[in-house]
């Protein structure tokens, strides 16, 4: 299979979906010739206009406001958020309007938009482009949150997302963009709720999101040769949340950790750890771990940064302390 | 603010349409007596607020709408809602939280809907829809539907820096959405001069956006300009903002009934003695023989009877089933 | 003891304060002549004039960020929210800005500033007026979050908050406001971190937060007529958050249900919870369980609205089913 | 815009500050040259923007403020915090990351900050900081320390709703801030007449704010004007409203090289030939006498010795220690 990178796969789902439906447009701030700062819409205007590619002001509460009622009135519109931590900015429209919409009007009225925005630390963008905010979003009812973990998971996900009739909030980690992945020429849809068991193992379950299915790989790598054997689940949506793939590994492994890159407490390790804990409660043979960021701010400096995001190394030696049966408490 | 369109002599050719004006804003004002009532007497769920005294200013743009063209509208929204085309019996089943409610009983008076007739919905977020009314414009257009859509929100929606921003877009990519904003005096306890600094016009034409101003307790200035608007926001013209003078008759809720600490009881009575819409048109109407007095003592009672009538369809009518509470969070796939 | 409502105490915490120190101003709508919707505040304006009790425009984000700014220069502001759910208009300047300012400058600017506001359903308010969101801010690391569970604890918990010279996010349960309780007339500070143990009990511990107390309660009392003893826990503050008294309760309970206002999926039920089964994993009986509000935007119609909250009845039902070891799942 | 003051003669009493005007934009110049080439080099964490071209802007305002004044910067921030006196060696440190630094190495270049000169921090959200500027004023006004506070921030930045809902409460509560709009033409990527309809300075005077505009090449123009409303502002006669005309010389941050697919080469070589704030201002130093060219030579050589000994420095300077990540979440009890 051909492989691509997850920047060209984003594009290409984009394109595609836009060449089926002439409903689509998408909106955000440079996002036509120069295609997004990180490129990843590069060309899309050539294609399709700046009728469908429209480059907005600095306005984040508005154009995503714009999208909610847009969307409301026959459009499919994809957002494009500079940065996840500009979620903030458009909480009021996406959590007030889009995700309530649908319910508020008794079925009446639908919201069938994409926002894409990205997550990720380690670029030395400091506290305010540097956020993972899945968490927040997560936690409102009528939004459905996607979190691909490469560039096949991106582009099958993204499509998905864009056919959906409710407001989608997909994050793009934005340290994956050239990260490249064997991703089919023909067309494929990933549906939402779905988790993939990326590795299968016999000791110890690691449920990762995003990127942090390559600390989980890199992890469970060095443990195979240890003799441990890590089985591997990406959720790829946290909501719907696949609860049955998650569990059935448990139930087999006895054991899990939960990686995201959120921050720990309060996020989504907390929702899938205590989902675990009590569902497979009879099975486990250890507490359950997590591993989230920091709970502190992201901090420029890289010889701070780096501390603040889950490793490999710091994943293997959790699994480690799992299996000896040592407690594993947050640090 | 335009001349007052009722010192001008009736065009007699019109007369069905006057009479549709007078019969809309007297269908809104039959409304809200009735759900003060529901409140009143503890049989409404809730708060509410009424729209009462600010008819003029719902119909006379409504009517000048089509059933396609879109609104948003506010928590002061059963007139809008009205005058977009609604029916009593789906309204006040909504406002009780009854299942044959616009929205099956959950979204209730803040968050009436009515999506058939182009109501997209009152908003409990001051200033909430402005991006709604302005995304549905870009919509219109982009789909070319020829379709116009009117933001209604209040004086206080002006403290809120998202309708600059959407602002900024209409204009930019010249969207058929009208701005209308309801200056009726008042935020909840705060009158508008402490509220907004500068003149409210200038706000718009900053954005480089046409802005009128117009009496809005007069429905046929209202109308005539609303017409005039929305044919050029179709044209694409637009956008268009418009600066409506008017006042509610009751407190910011239902239950706001002391509030003399924010407003006399003389402001109060001499709107509604002087500047009442419906009062006032009826005289015009009178005068200038489209109608008599004792037709429109008849189109009174009807309304009223009609409202009646479906007040008690919806006290009688079912909660919706329990089992609905989890449905409509996602849309079905 | 003098008996005051929950909005009394926290109009004297206020005013106690003000008094006390001059730097404090207290901003929000309709804060002044009408005290809030709520009727809160009433008299303050009349005391400390409209200097500083600032009735302002209905612009959250705009008088949040004001507050920020007036925090980092001088001043101890106090910001009135009229409704928890138009928080989401407020995220960026509370998290972005105030949040992350005194980490962001290395400790050299600070912002003591509280963030009151309320929570809860039940008021007939739909879905944009009835929101607990208390779970999105405790996220955010930077951010104190304080739940007051009577007015007791809504005085003393203002007071310290007002005190912290960090940004404090404070929850009042709107539906508690005429609630009394006792509250000593002598001056008392409630120190965050501190859970109390609001009633002992050997067979299960319910950690409960604001006015989940009073469900807690009215369930402890129902089953301790059936033979069954609850202990109650009120975290006071869910940041920083207790553990160790949560712990030591659960160890010797060996059973938990963590029962709060907030969504059910990625709220606080979910740390609570997650932090009990991992680090009292081996005093366990069952499974943590978990009670939140309904994952569904809060419905107008009565009929609807009440079944998306806990109840004493739920409470007791899943405490009975928990202690016959049968799973606890949520519906 | 107001008369270039630079056309007018020099007074020779004056020449001192003259001169520090000269060498405060010289050492912003300095800085940027050293923090480009830091980045190229591959020294520097991350990415960074700079403010070659628009030292006038800065400098003619700063120049006006007293240490205890406040401002507030953006993610284009060095100027603002050399202008207000920040030092080289901890602005530096900051930027590359180390103890040293104003932020103990957690802001980096987007956040710096120098609470000691009265600098409240650039702030990476575009607008984010009209919020915290106002609030500064409004603190030195209920403090009665007679400071004032400037709010720096781009064209772009008119696009964030947030600066209306700030700009309308310091009309209605006239407080001394001063929102200082340098227009550079571009918004990133994008110009600004693609992002702002309408006029750029009827967008504060919608709230009766009164509003200047001046050329932010011409150092003298800013200071004369900034020192004006600095004193209306301390007596009280803010909010006011400035939209200065400036350039950014090098793309919307180091990374940004190939950039004429939004503006072309000419236009970039014109700004720079013609329109240089320190060049110009130099010509005019000397033709009036101030200083000699060797002077001004000598003044460049010294500033760019102190820039690059600060640069060395902090290359060789400590990162902050592992236990530092988790300090100041809170602040220490
Ligand atoms: C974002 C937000 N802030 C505050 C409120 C509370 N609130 C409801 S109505 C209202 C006053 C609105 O005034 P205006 O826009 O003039 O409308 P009117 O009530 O006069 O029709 C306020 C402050 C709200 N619902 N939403
Ligand atoms: C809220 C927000 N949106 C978008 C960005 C990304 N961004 C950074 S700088 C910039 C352009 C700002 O333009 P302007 O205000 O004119 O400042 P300039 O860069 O020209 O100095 C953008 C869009 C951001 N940092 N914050
Ligand atoms: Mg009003
Ligand atoms: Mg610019």
């Amino acid at each position: 299979m051909r492989e691509i990178t997850l920047s060209k796969a984003v594009n290409e789902a984009i394109a595609e979906e836009m060449r089926r439906d002439p409903t689509i447009i998408l909106m955000g701030e440079d996002v036509a010739e120069a295609g997004t700062p990180f490129k990843v819409l590069s060309g899309l205007v050539e294609e399709f206009g700046p009728e469908r590619i429209l480059d907005t002001p600095i306005s984040e509460p508005g154009f995503t406001g714009i999208a909610v009622g847009a969307a409301m009135t026959g459009m499919r519109p994809i957002v494009d958020l500079m940065f996840g931590d500009f979620l903030f900015l458009v909480m009021d429209q996406l959590c007030n309007q889009a995700a309530k919409t649908h319910y508020m009007s008794g079925g009446k009225l639908s919201v069938p938009m994409v926002l894409r925005t990205n997550m990720g630390a380690t670029r030395r963008s400091a506290a305010q482009h540097s956020q993972s905010l899945h968490a927040l979003v997560a936690h409102i009812p009528g939004l459905k949150v996607a979190m691909p973990s490469s560039a096949y998971e991106a582009k099958g996900l993204l499509k998905t997302a864009i056919r959906d009739n409710n407001p989608v909030v997909i994050f793009e980690d934005k340290l994956m963009y050239q990260d490249k992945a064997g991703v089919p020429e023909e067309e494929y849809l990933i549906p939402f709720g779905e988790a993939k068991v990326l590795r299968e193992g016999r000791d110890i379950t690691f449920v990762a999101t995003s990127s942090m299915r390559q600390v989980a790989e890199k992890a469970a790598e060095t443990l195979s040769a240890e003799g441990i054997e890590a089985e591997i689940i990406d959720p790829r949506t946290i909501v719907p949340l696949d609860e049955a793939t998650i569990l059935a590994s448990v139930r087999k492994t006895g054991r899990a950790i939960v990686v995201d890159e959120g921050h720990q407490s309060f996020g989504v390790t907390a929702e899938i750890a205590a989902r675990i804990a009590e569902k497979a409660f009879y099975y486990l043979d250890a507490p359950v771990g997590r591993m989230g960021a920091m709970d502190v701010p992201v901090p420029f400096s890289p010889a701070l940064e780096d501390l603040t995001v889950p490793t490999p190394e710091r994943l293997a030696e959790r699994a480690r302390a799992t299996l000896r049966g040592e407690p594993v408490h947050a640090a | 603010m335009s001349l007052s369109e009722t010192a001008a002599p009736a065009r007699p050719e019109n007369a069905a349409t006057y009479l549709r004006l007078y019969r809309q804003m007297a269908k809104i004002r039959a409304f809200e007596d009735n759900a003060n009532e529901l409140y009143l007497s503890g049989k409404m769920p809730g708060l509410t607020h009424m729209y009462s005294g600010q008819e003029a200013v719902a119909v006379g743009i409504c009517e000048a709408l089509t059933k396609d063209d879109k609104i948003t509208s506010t928590h002061r929204g059963h007139g809008h809602c009205v005058a977009k085309g609604a029916e009593f019996k789906e309204m006040f089943c909504e406002l009780l939280g009854k299942a044959e409610g616009y929205c099956r009983g959950k979204g209730g008076s803040m968050h009436i809907a009515d999506q058939d007739n182009g109501n997209l919905g009152a908003n409990a977020i001051v200033g909430g829809s402005a991006g709604i009314a302005t995304g549905a414009a870009l919509a219109a257009k982009r789909l070319g539907t020829q379709g116009v859509s009117v933001c209604f929100f209040g004086d206080g929606a002006l403290g809120q820096g998202l309708l600059y921003e959407v602002m900024n877009m209409a204009a930019l990519w010249k969207l058929p959405v009208i701005y209308a904003c309801e200056n009726n005096l008042y935020g909840e306890y705060t009158k508008v001069e402490e509220m907004a600094a500068g003149a409210l016009a200038a706000r718009a034409k900053a954005f480089g956006i046409e802005t009128h101003e117009v009496d809005g307790q007069d429905v046929l200035a209202v109308n005539r300009l609303a017409e005039d608007l929305v044919e050029r926001a179709r044209k694409g013209e637009g956008p268009f903002f418009v600066v409506l003078h008017t006042y509610r008759y009751h407190g910011h809720h239902v239950g706001d009934i002391n509030r003399t600490y924010y407003r006399s009881k003389e402001e109060e009575a001499d709107w509604k003695a002087n500047r009442d819409p419906i009062t006032n048109f009826g005289k015009w109407l009178v005068a200038e023989k489209i109608a008599t007095p004792e037709e429109l003592g008849q189109l009174g009672e009807d309304v009223a009877r009609e409202a009646k009538a479906a007040v008690d369809y919806a006290l009688a009518a079912p909660y919706p089933p329990a089992d609905e509470v989890d449905m409509h969070v996602y849309v079905a796939a």
